[in-house]
């Protein structure tokens, strides 16, 4: 790409959107807005086909001193890429969804989610600290605002919860990165991103930086705004909320308390798998028992979340890999969940799942894509959310089987509870003469369905597009990290002297436990194929 | 003999007593702006005691200026005071609530 | 003597500042409050700043006491209706202010006679030698301090605009509709008659 | 060949794939053809295939397809293996799937959802398929899945029935339960192995058989045992072994096709074929074969009883299916491999007729299917009879082994029986002794089922499917018990299926048993082929050559005597059995208990996390209780805000003695 | 000492008086008719004085050049910097109280003027280098503002705040005396540098009776808690013009001296008084944001959001590093805009007969009826909740930037949780904007002047600001360099 600032035109084109859309009609503002978000689109794919995989860590790199330590610096990886990516694949998605839906103040809607593009693509793609934390924060403003104005009945309390819970825990974060850019002396990410803390300041840096990244994933205990916000939320904004703001904890996670406090994710990995654990099986349960469509979606989220942060806390490449791929498929699945209860709320106008009933008769074409998603939330091979969840749980096993099983039987409870919601809304007789009235999918409908449809598809079958861009980051990350990686509990030991070919199956972390466990093993040389 | 202490110990009793003036009077605005002057009163006993065992003037001339100001300070008070009859008719301290919460 | 002038005005001002506060009647309140700057005067007195007690009487005595009082009885409050009696929670105010004062008292050291050590001045200030207070405190007003001199001033205007600003009022309708020129046009002849009543039969106007 | 395996695989996808998004608006009859056409293209591809497997003139082939996920060090791509299990298992699915599709066409005659009725039956085929050619155990898990996810379909077909909608999710949801044992197995061979290929795994085990000890859920064991338990927990829940079996009667809710393809001859039968397919791991680990001989037999005994009780024909067949599975797992459990592959083979043709045959007696009775209604049906559908006739001389294993003469079952049966003993271990004897008389049962029930449908007197005036059919009540009809209701024999396109099926059933096991019981150049190493234990089952006395057959007689003998004999003798015995009776009747109450266990449980727990964890407590105690002292905190700032200027000064002076206090000290 | 080189140290502060005074003719000659005339010329006279004062701020005026009168006072850039915020408020002030008055009452030719000396006092407050001149400064300012509370003097809520005002403030100016006249008996010397001279090694405890005393007396004025009581109920009683110049000069007025008196004269004790300082801020932080969740008046919450931003600005203090005291002239700089914004948004508020209102909840709705108004106060609110990337976080980010790094994370970590809270209300106020039915009872016109201020205002703390931070961070550090620290 030469030197061409494109993170700077994508950040400027909804931003330019956005002003336009604040002093438009509902009508022009609709279309600029959808103009917008394809353009970035369009941008965005430009971008990832100029991506050189196995190029530079950090590609696209823009940078402008400003002040006072600040820099206005950009730049990706593939990690941020292929969040980007995932941002932008579902802005115009949103902005469909909010066709007809959003018939009040269509201007400052549409400006409110171009808002939020610029945010998000600002998040991930900045590399100065603060830039970041500027961009990470200032998201609470459009969707403060966007489930405040357009939200549901109990809007009010579910956009406070929202915006102080959020707040709260990003605040902390703040004076975390205070700290850090005082002691390394630079707010460059990359370069932070290879500082060596001391062990003592890694520790409560890492629980500052976990106070917001907790917050935003959410994890258990700190989740109990997000059902409020996502049944509170217009369509659209659950989609933006649980597509993409839910994955900037673990992108937080991955790019800030991983690579710079190795020791202290190490330290605190019980406390991370602790609620990982309770929140799979307890948001499971819960989400069992909610009679709210967007409530159990909400929860469900809690619970993959969990996985999410399992896998990141699993200290090696699949693990990393497999959060990173639960993200984006996460991303793209809730999203496409939203927007089928979206479908329905918009023709009956209740999220009650009893309201509804038998609507594989009346919407087949709707049913079926809604089996779709219901099957790739619950983690179905060939999915998004498999290749995710599989590679997480197979990472987490190989440091403790006790977190791997415990977030494993997730994908029971998850199919449960998804299945249970499913036949209660599509299966079963029409008992309801209005839901059994209503049309099937329009075509705008389609477009928004099928395209993440064909995504979540393409990402099951060949997921290699999306890991061969992050290979590399996750690495080098795994790299960091490996020192601080804590004891597998697998103690793989050979209780016989072990032939040759028994020894080179074993990892190097492994082959350090069985010498000291057992007899020493042959050296692993001339063995791998 | 007579030391800076006396006076220290002096001008603090004055000072708390109009402390006390304030806050433990329900009765009238007036009562309270005559404690003030004692406060100032014991600032000036202060200064003045302090210029002359350190045997510097500047205490005094400190004391002339709290002087010309509590001057000015009282006739702002009074006429603030005045102000206020004029809109309530009345000046007991406990009825100066309108504004609370 | 000196000792005994100290503790009969230290003693005096005290009380009457007691007086001030507990007094039911303002007025008693401001007499108190003449009374108590009468002493501290000559508390004054005898450390040597004869200018700041004559001050201090004029000032106060000659002008805000007789501010106070004209305040109090142009208010014309009725004093029957005044309600004595303290606070709701005079125990704790009191408390708090017995623990200031013991605070005071005890932690600056004053209850230790001559163990205070006061601060060096530099000197520049010192009085000189041979020349009355008043005239020591003349040369450093008017020198050194000109700028607090002139700001103190301004002090004063504005504590009089402000006085004037809240209290002044333009007079709407003036209560006698005296006409100069009226009064001036009158002649006696006017006004008066000369009569010469008879003797015994009065008068008929 | 790796043209015609693509072929195979695709194929199926391809068809369901249109059928399935062209659905309504491409009209029956053409999605019918399609997917049709598609099976029997497979059917047609894989026959060669496994015919050159069975002259010698194939061999082992990996045909790669595409790329799939590479992660550090794990690493699986999308590929084709095809050997000789896979291409037993694919003539196996082919040919059902192809069989039942073109049975469909008359069963599901009247449906108005037919296309999308085809389209779960294609795609249920690929998915098959690719369980049973992956190369990789992840590949593996997608077909696995995949299969779970065609049978929910199916299983919820009639997705307006709650009893089709509970029992979908209660296959998909026990199914996962096994999934669970299975992800973790996987997890652990990639962590000892650090690779998920199956070549690459089964060439390493056995090295390691007893030589290793690994960590799981805070405990050590031998690491090949705990990857087969692991393993095999995902094949107990996809064959419905005990424990894990309680979702397979319930899914014959689903169309009787289905549940001949998939709950009898197919994707039930994936847990065996995967414990064959890694049978040289499983080898290297004997504790996890005892286990599987255990499950194996006990779910094979518990099945049959429970099948001996039921009146529903489909719920007879589906615990005959379960039994007949536990052979196979107890075949499998010791190290007998081929006869297990073989029962799975012969089992897929007798079971598939009994299941078609069973469609067609409900086809021909309306729906009915409580055979407490069926009755005299021998002279009315003789065909169908037949066809039941030779699909339960086969189950039976009917065949007299110095004739070397029998139907299918008494082949792969009587093999699996007299290897269990030949194999004379505690475990093993046990599992013979288990298998003897769950022949005795099986005998018992299937003869039972013959003799309650097709013998003795129409019973059909009490059943309400058919007197909805003749608006008559059994007192109007007096002494015609058939309520004057005509059954009619199925169309042709399921009478076709029933015959290619009956032949399979009569002559599969003639014809196969050398290849499958004695080749080891059959095998060519795609599974562990103990020579010696083959060998040792020729071997084994003539008595337990005969313990099948003579049990086959008995239950005959006793089926006859109750039911044709003396019709009372039955009800008599259940009420002499009382609560036995009642404990098999009731399935050993497996359902009920995992009801009060888990389901329940699980809501209850749903509901406290919910209201008392997250609502009560979390939030309450959160940024609802935050909220609360913050508000009270509020109104106490209100409070102490009193307007009052003495109270102000006072505070202030507070604050004075305070800081003055807190400096001082 | 050079009469002529100190005037001309002082030419700001003479030009006020001299236009106080000559204005003051004019009133009385003129009389009320004159006011608009008078308003101008205060501005204009404002103006002049900050055109002087900025180039040397600018230039980062400091040392003996700056000194004027002696010891008395001192022009040095610090000053200088606090000075252009006084004033610019001051004429902010001057500029919508017109319209204002024109409602309630005649405009009356005194309000600039008062405003004027007002504005003088505080220029000499900071300029203060001596106690005495502080105390002159202080009380010069202090004696118009309560003139200036009850300015209407026909209303009851007016003069009940001139009262409370008053009795509270001569109370604390009362403490402040006592305060310094310790200072003074145990120093020898009114002089800031004398007395950090003289509280060298161990601080005596008279000399720390006086020091805390002095900053009791101070926090009155920038009502920190606990002497914050008066300020709800001023705020909410005083005309409203009042009420945004109570909430912006002073504050700057004497936090600035607070500043130069804890760092000047007692920077080497800074251990003795950072503990106070650090309670009085959070208690501040806390009060604040507790107070303000309760209030339906506009006004009355402002006045406790003004106690919520002072305490972070005494956070800024804490740090007592050249750093923290630049951070919080940066966050008193933003402080001021924000708080200048939002009173001319509430003064703003109207009704159809151009009523001033105050009330929170006739801002119902205001999204729809009157959406610029709406959307700059929101964008006040946020800014003031100090949420990115607004104006506002920038204060917060400096003053918690430099406490870091003087190594006080937990006051940090307290402080900006507690900054949570005081998001509560500020969000509050614009879900009332934005969520609620409209009240419709705001539909008044503004004129020129406030939609101009409300512009400028509005301009500064949007994202835009940014571009004045290397600007404004550049000279807070010269100001605050311009501090003669004790060494």
């Amino acid at each position: 790409m030469g030197g061409f600032p494109i993170l700077s035109l994508m950040l400027a084109v909804p931003l330019v959107g956005a002003i336009a859309c604040l002093f438009l009609d509902a009508k022009p503002a609709r279309h600029v807005a959808l103009a917008a978000t394809l353009i970035n689109l369009g941008l965005g794919i430009v971008l990832w086909m100029n991506f050189e995989i196995g190029g530079d860590q950090w590609q696209f790199q823009e940078y402008h001193e400003l002040f006072a330590g600040f820099a206005y610096a950009l730049g990706i990886d593939g990690i941020a890429l292929m969040l980007i990516m995932l941002s932008v694949f579902l802005m115009p998605i949103c902005i469909g969804a909010s066709w007809d839906a959003i018939q009040k103040r269509v201007g400052e809607y549409m400006a409110a989610f171009l808002f939020m593009e610029v945010l998000m693509i600002g998040v991930f793609a900045a590399q100065d600290l603060f830039l970041f934390y500027i961009f990470f924060e200032a998201g609470l403003i459009p969707m403060y605002l966007i489930i405040g104005i357009w939200g549901g009945d109990n809007r009010i309390y579910a956009s406070y919860k929202f915006f102080l819970y959020t707040l709260l825990g990003s605040v902390l974060m703040l004076i975390a990165m205070f700290w850090m850019v005082n002691q390394a002396g630079t707010t460059y990410i990359p370069d932070l991103m290879m500082t060596d803390f001391a062990a003592e300041a890694q520790t409560w840096l890492w629980l500052a930086f976990f106070a917001s990244f907790a917050v935003k994933m959410p994890m258990w205990p700190v989740h109990t705004w997000l059902p409020d916000a996502h049944v509170q939320a217009p369509t659209a904004g659950s989609v933006i909320l649980a597509g993409v703001l839910l994955k900037l904890g673990g992108y937080g996670f991955i790019r800030f308390s991983l690579p710079m406090f190795p020791d202290a994710s190490a330290q605190f990995v019980w406390l991370i798998w602790g609620f990982s654990m309770v929140a799979v099986v307890v948001t499971s349960l819960i989400a069992l028992v909610q009679h709210d469509m967007k409530k159990l979606i909400a929860y469900s989220s809690v619970a993959h979340m969990g996985i999410v942060t399992v896998g990141l806390f699993a200290f090696n490449v699949q693990g990393l890999e497999g959060a990173m791929m639960i993200m984006l498929g996460h991303g793209l699945v809730s999203g496409a969940l939203f927007l089928c209860v979206g479908v329905i709320y918009d023709r009956l106008h209740t999220r009650e799942i009893d309201r509804y009933g038998g609507l594989s008769i009346n919407m087949p074409a709707y049913a079926t894509l809604f089996l779709l998603f219901t099957m790739a939330s619950v983690g179905l091979p060939g999915t998004s959310n498999f290749v995710g969840e599989f590679l997480a749980l197979a990472g987490i096993y190989q440091i403790n089987s006790w977190v791997a099983f415990v977030c494993t039987t997730g994908i029971i409870l998850g199919a449960a509870y998804m299945l249970y919601l499913y036949r209660r809304v599509c299966f079963g007789e029409q008992k309801n003469a209005d839901a059994a009235a209503m049309p099937d999918l329009s075509m705008r409908e389609y477009l928004l369905l099928g395209p993440i449809a064909a995504a979540v598809l393409w990402m099951g079958v060949y997921p290699e597009s999306f890991l061969a861009p992050m290979r590399e980051d996750i690495a080098w990350l795994d790299q960091r990290l490996a020192e601080a990686e804590p004891e597998s509990d697998a103690h793989l030991t050979m209780t016989d002297a072990p032939a040759q070919e028994e020894v080179r199956t074993m990892t190097g972390d492994e082959m350090m436990e069985a010498s000291l466990d057992g007899p020493p093993p042959a050296p692993p040389e001339g063995e791998a194929q | 003999m007579i030391g800076i202490e006396h006076y220290v110990v002096v001008s603090s009793i004055l000072f708390v007593m109009g402390v006390l003036g304030i806050f433990l009077n329900r009765k009238n605005v007036i009562v309270i702006l005559m404690a003030i002057e004692l406060i100032l009163l014991a600032v000036n006993i202060n200064l003045v005691a302090f210029s002359a065992f350190l045997g510097d003037l500047t205490g005094q001339v400190f004391a002339m200026f709290v002087l010309t100001v509590a001057a000015a300070e009282a006739a702002i008070g009074l006429a603030i005071l005045v102000v206020y009859f004029r809109n309530r008719g009345t000046i007991a301290v406990d009825d100066v609530n309108r504004m609370k919460g | 003597m000196l000792v005994f002038a100290f503790y009969l005005f230290a003693v005096l001002v005290i009380a009457s500042g007691a007086m001030v506060i507990v007094s039911k009647n303002p007025v008693h309140s401001v007499l108190w409050l003449i009374c108590a700057f009468f002493n501290a005067a000559g508390l004054m007195v005898l450390v040597g700043a004869e200018f700041l007690a004559m001050l201090l009487v004029i000032v106060y005595v000659g002008a805000v006491a007789v501010l106070f009082l004209f305040v109090v009885m142009m208010l014309n409050i009725d004093f029957a209706e005044m309600r004595a009696g303290f606070m709701k929670n005079a125990p704790l105010g009191l408390a708090i202010a017995i623990i200031l004062l013991a605070e005071l008292v005890l932690g600056i050291g004053a209850y230790r006679a001559g163990k205070l050590e006061l601060g060096t001045p530099l000197g520049d200030a010192a009085p000189v030698a041979g020349a009355s207070n008043t005239e020591n405190i003349g040369m450093l007003l008017y020198s050194d301090y000109i700028f607090l001199f002139e700001a103190a001033g301004i002090i004063l205007l504005v504590a009089m605009i402000g006085a004037i600003v809240l209290t002044h009022r333009e007079r709407r309708a003036t209560r006698g509709h005296q006409n100069i020129a009226k009064q001036n046009a009158r002649r006696p002849g006017d006004a008066t008659v000369n009569v010469k009543p008879e003797v015994g039969q009065g008068v008929e106007l | 060949m790796s043209t015609s395996i693509l072929i195979i695989v695709f194929a199926p996808l391809l068809a369901a794939i249109i059928a399935g998004l062209g659905n309504r608006k491409l009209g029956n009859t053409v999605a019918k053809s399609i997917t049709t056409g598609g099976l029997f293209l497979a059917c047609a591809l894989s026959w060669p295939i496994f015919i050159g497997f069975l002259t010698g003139s194939e061999t082992a082939t990996v045909v790669p397809v595409m790329k799939w996920v590479e992660s550090g060090a794990m690493s699986f791509d999308w590929a084709l293996r095809v050997d000789t299990l896979t291409a037993v298992m694919l003539v196996v699915i082919t040919t059902v799937s192809a069989l039942v599709h073109l049975y469909s066409w008359g069963y599901m005659e009247e449906d108005p959802d037919q296309p999308r009725f085809f389209a779960y039956l294609s795609l249920f085929t690929f998915a098959m398929l690719m369980l049973v050619t992956a190369d990789n155990l992840v590949q593996m898990f997608f077909g696995w899945e995949g299969v779970g996810l065609a049978s929910y379909l199916l299983i919820g077909f009639w997705f307006k029935k709650p009893s089709a909608n509970a029992a979908a999710i209660k296959a998909f949801v026990v199914n996962r339960v096994g999934d669970l044992g299975f992800m973790l197995g996987i997890f652990g061979t990639f962590l000892v192995f650090q690779t998920t290929s199956i070549p690459e795994i089964l060439e390493m085990a056995p090295a390691m058989q007893g030589a290793s000890t690994i960590g799981f859920l805070g405990m050590q064991f031998d690491t090949l045992t705990i990857l087969c338990i692991l393993l095999f927990v995902g094949a107990m829940g996809k064959s419905a072994q005990l424990g894990l079996h309680t979702w397979l009667p319930d899914a014959m809710e689903g169309p009787t096709p289905v549940s001949a393809l998939i709950h009898a001859a197919t994707m039930v039968t994936a847990g065996v074929f995967m414990v064959c397919r890694l049978s040289p791991m499983f080898e290297a680990a004997p504790a996890a074969l005892m286990f599987v001989t255990f499950i194996g037999a006990a779910t094979c005994i518990f099945a049959a009883t429970v099948g001996m009780t039921q009146w529903d024909i489909k719920r007879v067949i589906a615990y005959s299916t379960c039994s007949q599975l536990g052979y196979m797992f107890f075949a499998a459990g010791v190290g007998a491999y081929g006869p297990a592959m073989f029962h799975l083979f012969t089992h897929a043709f007798f079971k598939a007729l009994l299941f078609l045959g069973a469609g067609a007696v409900i086809h021909a009775m309306h729906h009915e299917q409580d055979m407490r209604y069926y009755g005299g049906l021998r002279k009315h559908i003789p065909l169908t009879f037949w066809a039941m006739m030779m699909g339960t001389l086969a189950i039976t294993g009917v065949g007299i082994y110095d004739l070397h003469a029998g139907f299918a079952g008494f082949w792969s049966k009587d093999a699996i029986i007299e290897v269990a003993y030949a194999k004379g271990t505690g475990m093993a004897m046990f599992a013979f002794a288990m298998g003897v008389f769950a022949a005795l049962l099986t005998s018992f029930y299937s003869w039972r089922l013959m003799f309650l449908t097709f013998w003795g007197k129409p019973r059909w005036i009490e059943s309400e499917h058919i007197q909805h059919s003749v608006h008559k009540t059994p007192e109007e009809a007096g002494d015609d018990t058939t309520g004057g209701y005509h059954p009619h024999e199925s169309p042709w396109v399921m009478l076709v299926p029933l015959g290619v099926l009956s032949i399979g059933a009569v002559f599969a096991g003639q014809v196969f048993a050398p290849y499958f019981l004695d080749s080891a150049d059959f095998w060519a190493g795609s599974i562990a082929y103990n020579e010696h234990l083959m060998h040792a089952m020729h071997e084994v006395p003539h008595l337990v050559k005969y313990a099948a057959f003579i049990v086959m007689v008995l239950g005959f003998v006793g089926a006859w005597y109750a039911y044709i004999r003396k019709p009372s003798l039955p009800a008599e015995t259940v009420k002499q059995l009382g609560p036995i009776h009642s404990f098999v009747y009731n399935k050993w109450y497996f359902d009920e208990l995992y009801h009060y266990l888990f389901v329940v449980p699980a809501f209850w727990l749903g509901k406290v996390f919910w209201r008392k964890g997250d609502e009560g407590t979390i939030n309450r105690f959160g940024p609802d209780g935050a909220a609360w002292v913050v508000m009270q905190g509020s109104a106490f700032a209100k409070k102490v805000q009193s307007g009052y200027l003495t109270s102000y000064a006072l505070i202030m002076l507070i604050g004075l003695v305070a800081a003055v206090t807190w400096v001082l000290f | 000492m050079d009469l002529m080189a100190s005037l001309a140290i002082i030419t700001p502060e003479i030009i006020l008086t001299v236009t106080g005074l000559l204005l003051l003719l004019a009133a009385a000659w003129g009389g009320d008719r004159a006011s608009r005339m008078i308003s101008i010329a205060a501005a204009v006279s404002l103006g002049s004085a900050f055109a002087i004062v900025a180039p040397r701020v600018c230039a980062g005026a400091a040392g003996m050049d700056t000194m004027a009168f002696g010891d008395l006072f001192r022009a040095d850039a610090f000053a200088g910097l606090a000075k252009l915020m006084i004033f610019a408020a001051a004429g902010a002030t001057i500029v919508i109280a017109p319209r204002f008055f024109d409602r309630v009452a005649n405009m009356r030719a005194e309000y600039p003027i008062l405003v004027v000396f007002a504005a003088l006092g505080m220029s000499i407050m900071v300029s203060a280098t001596n106690l005495m001149t502080l105390y002159i400064g202080l009380e010069l300012n202090s004696l118009a503002a309560y003139v200036l509370a009850a300015f209407l003097r026909d209303d009851e809520r007016s003069s009940e705040a001139g009262l409370k005002y008053f009795v509270l403030g001569a109370l604390a100016s009362g403490i402040l005396l006592f305060g310094m006249s310790l200072v003074y008996g145990f120093a020898g010397t009114t002089n800031f540098i004398g007395i950090a001279q003289a509280v060298k090694g161990d601080l005596s405890t008279g000399m720390l009776f006086g020091m805390i005393f002095m900053l009791a007396g101070l926090a009155f004025k920038i009502s920190a808690a606990p002497f914050h009581m008066w300020t709800p109920d001023v705020y909410e009683g005083a005309p409203t013009p009042t009420t945004m110049f109570f909430a912006s000069a002073p504050k700057v007025a004497a936090v600035a001296l607070l500043a130069r008196l804890m760092m000047e004269a007692f920077g080497t004790q800074i251990d003795a008084w950072r503990q106070v300082v650090i309670a009085a801020a959070l208690l501040s932080i806390i009060i604040g944001a507790l107070g303000a969740i309760g209030q339906s008046n506009v006004k009355r919450l402002l006045a406790f959001s003004s106690i919520n931003n002072v305490g972070f600005i005494l956070i800024g203090l804490a740090a007592a590093t050249v750093a923290g005291i630049s951070a919080m002239l940066v966050y008193l700089a933003i402080y001021v805009v924000m708080t200048v914004g939002s009173f001319v948004a509430v003064a703003l508020m109207r009704d159809a007969d151009g009523n001033p209102l105050e009330g929170i909840s006739d801002l119902a709705g205001l999204s729809t009826t009157r959406p610029v108004l709406a959307a700059v106060m929101a964008m006040l609110m946020f800014s003031l909740a100090g949420i990115p990337p607004l104006f506002g976080f920038w204060g917060k980010f400096v003053v918690f930037q430099a406490v870091v790094e003087a190594d006080m994370l937990a006051l940090a970590a307290i402080g900006i949780a507690a900054s949570v809270i005081g998001a509560f209300y500020y969000i509050k106020i614009v879900k009332v904007m934005y969520f609620d039915e409209p009240a419709g009872t705001v539909t008044g016109e503004g004129d020129t002047p406030h939609w101009a201020l409300l512009g400028i205002c509005a301009v500064i703390i949007s994202p835009l600001g940014y571009i004045l931070t290397p600007w404004l961070g550049n000279l807070a550090d010269m100001a605050a360099a311009s501090l003669m620290l004790p060494a």
